[in-house]
């Protein structure tokens, strides 16, 4: 089981989700109509640290965090 | 780096930023101090801050500055800030003028594009996503 | 534009900057506080100022500001002032990020090279002029 | 006669002097041996207004200053 947190405006509470890798995980999200419009601009960190290609594998236990669009300052 | 919970007290801040470096033979520091405009009708902005990833990005930027013998400092608001009041401060302390010059512009704007903070317009009551203000993080669209 | 006698006041001086702004609507506000380093051996530098030509030379920044919807303020110390303490302030108050982060290179960067105000190290009780770090104005060499 | 005045580290008193050009001026001062080293490296403003050119004219009662290199900040 892995857990995914959505950031700021997404505004959808944590889930547990069974995937082993990005690739996974994004078939899933899209499926659900409140976060799929997010995953086009969203970037990705897992256990706190930014990745930057799909293939990305995922173990038991990583925390995976979608994060919109930002706007600091 | 400095969370603060409502508006900076960019008085306090500037202070404390000067006492600490005040013998660290620093010749330049330029602040940049980032305050609430007065415009579109909104009361205030509102910001959620993710706090470990922002301290990683920030982690990353006190090392480059480091490399160019200068040191960076930042301080942003979380929750409600008014309008006239002022959500960031980043600053830099360098021995030299052009390298502090330089730094402070690439600092901010690299925040601006990076630091995973979300920012709200507080327009009647409400609290609605800058959405159209907002930038994509470099490495967007992996799930897309 | 402000010139005081010795060592200026940072903390007071930036106060007095944010609090004469603090309903003008500036989104930003970005001061270059310069401080003496210790190098050299030096106890401080000294510095002579033309005032006329300076205010003019500062009038002109004020007006150039004002075409970017941005004011340019500046303090700068007379007379002796010593290592890690300041002899002079710039700042740039703008809407927009962007246009102050110009401004500020562009106004620290000529006023280096074309302000009238010349440097003296203080050294074992001497004022030795800064010659090799001083720069001749745009225009020098008219009489020569 | 105008007045001319040294500024900064040239350390020399104001003089007054008969000419009616700068380029009548420069004559004169290249004779004074503290002066004429720094003519290289200075500025002019007339009656605290910079100017460019050497032909410039010089009227009775003007105000010549001659600014050296300079290091603000």
């Amino acid at each position: 089981m892995i857990q995914v947190e959505f950031l700021g405006p997404i505004g959808h509470s944590d889930m547990q989700v069974e995937a082993s890798s990005l690739e996974q995980l994004s078939t899933i999200l899209k499926q659900n109509p409140i976060i799929a419009p997010w995953l086009d601009k969203s970037a990705v960190a897992i256990n706190d640290e930014m990745v930057f290609r799909v293939d990305t594998l995922l173990k038991d236990g990583d925390r995976v965090s979608i994060l919109p669009p930002v706007c600091g300052g | 780096m400095e969370i603060y919970e409502g508006s900076l007290d960019v008085k306090m801040i500037f202070g404390k930023w000067l006492d600490e470096q005040s013998h660290s033979n620093y010749g330049a520091f330029i602040p940049f101090v980032g305050t609430i405009r007065d415009e579109d009708d909104i009361d205030g902005l509102s910001f959620d801050i993710y706090e470990p990833i922002l301290q990683k990005w920030f982690d990353g930027w006190v090392a480059k500055a480091k490399t160019q013998g200068a040191i960076v400092k930042m301080a942003h608001s979380r929750g409600d800030v008014a309008i006239h009041t002022s959500s960031y401060i980043s600053a830099v302390f360098s021995p030299k003028r052009r390298i502090a010059l330089e730094l402070i512009d690439e600092f901010v704007e690299d925040f601006k594009a990076n630091a995973p903070i979300w920012k709200y317009d507080l327009k009647n009551g409400k609290r609605i996503y800058a959405q159209e203000r907002s930038t994509p993080m470099i490495g967007s669209g992996l799930l897309g």
